[in-house]
């Protein structure tokens, strides 16, 4: 076991497959020499080579665009978008090639690509580096879509991603790249993809979460504890595929449900959580599922963004609500 | 050959001219008389083909098709080059590539039908499926290229394209990213005139598409595409420069969309048959049968008896298609993920659910709808 | 009055705002000289000029980035992509410019842009001419997604989109094109952005829907109604921002939902309305909020096609499902 | 000049050499003492602002900042060309021409710290924000000239982007475009060697990126972009181009990033000591100066009290930065739409129900959270 924060676990993942794995390779902008801007990748270039490890040019098309390729010729291309708010030059090549080539070809050509980018907002960032856009990924037939919320999990997911013979979009909550330190096994261990994870057992409601939030759930179930309110957090870990199975059980024994997310409010994860709520669980609510959502606005720069990060008061607020219902 | 041109000059590298006749004797391919003949056989088989398939559809028989007519000797000039170990990675008009490689009738057929069936190419080595989004796969063929220098392996990418695809945005990051990693990929642009209804003035204002190779580093070429003998040479010199020195080449091989652009477009509307008069007189297949008839290697009788063959061939291969098995609901989801999710299991079970009780219930009910 | 089919209807919205707008200019693939593959543009280039109605070189992001110029210096761009399948290279353009550039300049450069896209299966096409992802776009916060159901709407809905001065996404059922016939008033009339239409009342059950779904909801409705089952119809017309007065209120009505559309389910237009109507009607409900959609698959090549699509047949099921619940 | 050049002969227009001497008179712009003087002096204001704006922000007191040391000769010989009508389609980078466009320095200190209203440049003519996602702004530009040449505008439009952003899509598809439209658009690649961390070798195989002109049938061009000499009458030539002959010109200025890629890098990690040092001989005001020195012009004694004048000035903006009005709630939600929809007001109104509510919980509750 060794004490790691993200960056450092999504490192140690890629060095293991890296090392694993012939047909492993990374790259992407400023990947290589710098590591990566979140240094992320840092060392795996003097490591592995330039050939595996590199810096592209700049472009999020082609990036993507010659990953699918290199899947085609038996490679297992894991590459980084800068930001995710970058990835949408490359939107052709995912929707496309990298969600649509297994199918296409009846399963002949695999693409087993890692689309690696950091998320989220919270950091007092420039225009576009802020933003939780997954559900996008989420209504693309496809591709798989993970986000880790712990050192731990981002090891574990990422090296199930890597591993996984579909093309994984794998969003990192750059909020807590460094704030989340916890002791993560230094050997290669894996995480299913599309299992939830029940990171703390209630009665009172149940609360779906991912990425960043989990922290910020679990802060405002403290404050909510205090209130006499017993809440159940579910790490989502995987948007798609979603586990319906979780969210079944945990919504029919609390009987409240709650999602919260930092992404706009419409058409977003909690929305579709509520669907399958409705779908698994209609008649064991005793309140409507509740979205706890950005708005449907543009992240505000950081001077305006304090108005649209999600808080553990917020959060307090509107289990106070649901419970209250 | 490459040493010496420069795409700036705007030439074209030809071999042969309208009439069959050898103009530049120094690029002549150096192929024996049964391979020329068999290349125009190809390009029969593919011409005959490919106009089958568009009476087929206006039979009704298949669906939206894109035309290769007058395209053929790009594809078979190249197929006479592309090695087994090579790789293709299509647009969607190189018919006589795609059989060449080992795709079959039958499954182009199927592919147009509306099965993706057709698009596995199930026994050809080393090829991609179509690709329909414009310029999209260019990426791809550079993946392709960086994987096969990667694993050390000698063997070449052949990438299509249309003279309008070379305006999108992969086009460029496809080749600069080439032009970085020399990788061996031979980018053929099929310059046919015509993106759909629009043409090169309102496509780009460089003076050719063999320039743009210049943006990225690489050699570009302009190539008289419906010239068997000369884009043989070009691509037979392009492949040793990608396979030997990893160059990635630019080619323009510069032909003639005879035919619509697809079946469900009518060409009339945007040109007119003074210009496709013109470009008869450059039609590929005409070219090369003149050559060989001179030589006194083809005849308008083994034509004559070759194509009424080649048509019962196409038209069995074609029946066969049409019988070929349904298109089950699991094909719907089982090609999603290598394995299917839980989610799309209930959503395949739900909807076989629903066809059992539509059974029953129209059934009992007798009710028409009116679809 | 004049008969007209919905590709007429779009045209004949077209040449009114050219007619009476000189900074309205249209262009995209195709569109000048042949009028569109479609032949939506037809005539126009003629009519108006190769300066205001032309082709453009084949590249989606830049007809859309080139449109978000125009509109900076004063002129109202409506734009086409040849089909909806080939709008992803101009993502990076919807998303982080034509959604944003009001917000950013605080108002200073509005973006008064039409997009116009067919998009919807059941016409036997090649890939990417099949697909439904409205839902992709009600994510993108900035823009007003519009889909008409009739020639009567695309007039009224288009002339409002393009004197909107906001991006609008407006997408054009294909499968219905030349399918439906109807008066329309050859003067200039325009139905505001963001109303939904009650096209049937009913009682029993509210089904929401748009596009070339309108009509198979019909369909099944009068198979329901044989079956003593009153539908109510709602043509949402507007996928953001979504009419939720209009849904809240036959809901309340009916007591019960379902969302018809042809899109991947999974984070879907279904999803976000069953949210809202769980946020606007919870306690109305009798039954839980249906979603009636497309697998979370590729819309099949023609030959699978049946499979995928939402046939009156499959409407009627899912209606006594809910029914009997 | 134009005429004359070739972008594949890869040489850099130049006018004054490394010590303030005219090597190439010819080119030598006719501008008077005084306005070489001005031209000096605003790119000390912008040197002067910029190297401020990193000490403010190691202090904490603004966020994430691109800064603009070493490529101010680019800047302010455009400023001196760019004239009030003509447009211009930033990237991030080019400070000194913002504020010859008649943004404020107050209002890039609010945008770097976080408001929106300081991209707004309220009183400056013809401008768009800053644009952050790379190449993203130049179809922008291409439509702009589009507008401008539809209403018979005689106007340019200056867009600037980086080395790096010649290999987006982006880039490709504006100056195919400008090409084909034949708009007064002037392109300025601010080719300062480095992409963050990525140099050209791993950028781009092209000779230059001035010759990525030739796939766009446009003109290109390769300065100096560290002289204020040849770049001025190079985006001067331009300019005339653009505005008098619809021809749309690809500049690249060839200059070097003195400082940081924004403040939250650290160029050591990616490049040496020894190369910055080369580069300080070639520094644009270093030029500008011993030019002036020679002439009489300028002391070292002046421009010691200029900086200090500059420095206070700078300060006092920014302190008055520091003191702007509050980011409200409604400003995140004002100007999303033309008209509010009733959907954003009711989050609006949820959110201040929640604030309204926080506030008596929180004194009653007197609970702390921790954050
Ligand atoms: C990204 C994208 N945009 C638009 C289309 C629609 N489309 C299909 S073919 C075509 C024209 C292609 O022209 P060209 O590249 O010259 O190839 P050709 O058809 O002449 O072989 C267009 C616009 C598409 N398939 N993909
Ligand atoms: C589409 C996109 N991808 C990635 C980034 C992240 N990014 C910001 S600046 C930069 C490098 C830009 O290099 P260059 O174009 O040379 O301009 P410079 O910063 O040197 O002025 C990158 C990759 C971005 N802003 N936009
Ligand atoms: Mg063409
Ligand atoms: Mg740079």
């Amino acid at each position: 076991m060794k004490v790691m924060n993200l960056v450092n676990a999504i490192n140690n993942a890629l060095d293991i497959k890296l090392a694993e794995d012939q047909n492993v390779i990374v790259y992407g902008e400023d990947v290589g020499k710098e590591g990566g801007v979140f240094r992320v990748t840092e060392g795996l270039q003097k490591k592995y080579g330039k050939e595996r490890v590199f810096d592209s040019p700049l472009a999020e098309s082609a990036i993507v665009g010659t990953a699918v390729g290199m899947a085609a010729a038996g490679l297992r291309p894991v590459v980084e978008m800068q930001f995710s708010g970058f990835v949408y030059p490359a939107f052709n090549q995912i929707i496309s090639h990298a969600a649509r080539f297994r199918n296409r070809t009846r399963g002949r050509y695999p693409t087993p690509i890692v689309i690696r980018m950091p998320y989220g907002g919270g950091i007092n960032a420039l225009e576009h580096h802020s933003e939780s856009m997954e559900a996008l990924f989420g209504h693309i037939p496809g591709v798989k879509v993970v986000i880790p919320s712990t050192p731990h999990d981002a090891k574990g997911l990422l090296i199930s991603a890597i591993e996984s013979d579909d093309t994984v979009i794998y969003m990192e909550p750059k909020r807590i790249y460094r704030a989340i330190k916890q002791e993560v096994p230094e050997e290669k261990f894996s995480i299913p993809l599309g299992k939830a994870k029940i990171i703390q057992k209630g009665d009172d409601l149940t609360i779906v979460t991912y990425g960043a939030l989990v922290r910020e759930v679990q802060k405002a179930a403290v404050l909510a504890k205090k209130q006499g309110i017993s809440v159940e957090i579910i790490d989502l870990r995987t948007i798609y595929p979603i586990d319906r199975e979780t969210i079944r059980e945990s919504v029919r024994k609390t009987g409240r449900i709650m999602t919260v997310a930092e992404s706009p409010r419409s058409f977003s994860v909690a929305s579709e959580i509520t669907q399958i709520v409705i779908e698994e669980a209609f008649l064991y609510l005793e309140a409507p599922p509740r979205r706890v959502a950005g708005f449907d606005t543009i992240v505000p720069l950081p001077k305006g963004e304090h108005h649209y990060m999600i808080t553990p008061e917020k959060i307090l607020y509107e289990i106070l609500n649901i419970v209250n219902y | 050959m490459f040493d010496k041109y420069s795409p700036l000059d705007d030439k074209m590298v030809q071999v042969m001219d309208n009439e069959g006749n050898i103009i530049n004797p120094d690029l002549m391919p150096d192929l024996s008389d049964e391979q020329i003949v068999k290349a125009y056989k190809d390009m029969l088989f593919e011409r005959t083909a490919d106009l089958m398939t568009v009476s087929y559809q206006r039979q009704g028989r298949i669906y939206t098709y894109p035309p290769n007519y007058g395209q053929e000797a790009i594809h078979i000039a190249s197929a006479f080059v592309i090695e087994e170990d090579d790789w293709v990675v299509p647009a969607f008009r190189e018919m006589g590539i795609y059989l060449a490689k080992g795709a079959t009738l039958k499954e182009i057929f199927l592919y147009f039908m509306g099965y993706e069936d057709g698009t596995v190419f199930k026994n050809a080595k080393n090829i991609l499926p179509i690709s329909v989004p414009i310029a999209s796969q260019l990426p791809h063929a550079t993946g392709v290229g960086y994987a096969l220098k990667y694993k050390g392996l000698k063997q070449a990418v052949f990438a299509y394209i249309g003279d309008g695809g070379t305006s999108e945005g992969d086009f460029h990051e496809a080749l600069n990213f080439a032009g970085v990693w020399k990788v061996p990929v031979v980018f053929t642009v099929q310059n046919n005139q015509y993106a759909i209804s629009t043409r090169k003035e309102d496509q780009t204002a460089s003076i050719n598409y063999a320039v743009k190779a210049i943006a990225y580093g690489i050699k570009g070429i302009k190539v008289d595409g419906n010239d068997f003998f000369a884009m043989f040479s070009v691509v037979k010199q392009a492949r040793e420069l990608a396979v030997n020195h990893y160059e990635p080449v630019l080619i323009e091989a510069v032909t003639y969309r005879k035919g619509a652009h697809t079946t469900s477009d009518d060409p009339s509307k945007y040109r007119d048959q003074e210009e496709e008069k013109q470009w008869d007189l450059r039609d590929p297949l005409r070219r090369l049968k003149a050559y060989l008839i001179k030589k006194g290697l083809w005849s308008d009788e083994q034509e004559e008896k070759l194509v009424s063959e080649y048509k019962k061939q196409v038209d069995r291969i074609f029946t066969e298609a049409e019988n070929y098995g349904p298109y089950l609901l699991e094909d719907v989801f089982k090609y999603m993920y290598a394995d299917m999710p839980e989610d799309l299991k209930q959503q395949m079970l739900e909807h076989q659910r629903f066809l059992r009780w539509k059974q029953e219930f129209f059934k009992t009910q007798k009710q028409a709808i009116n679809n």
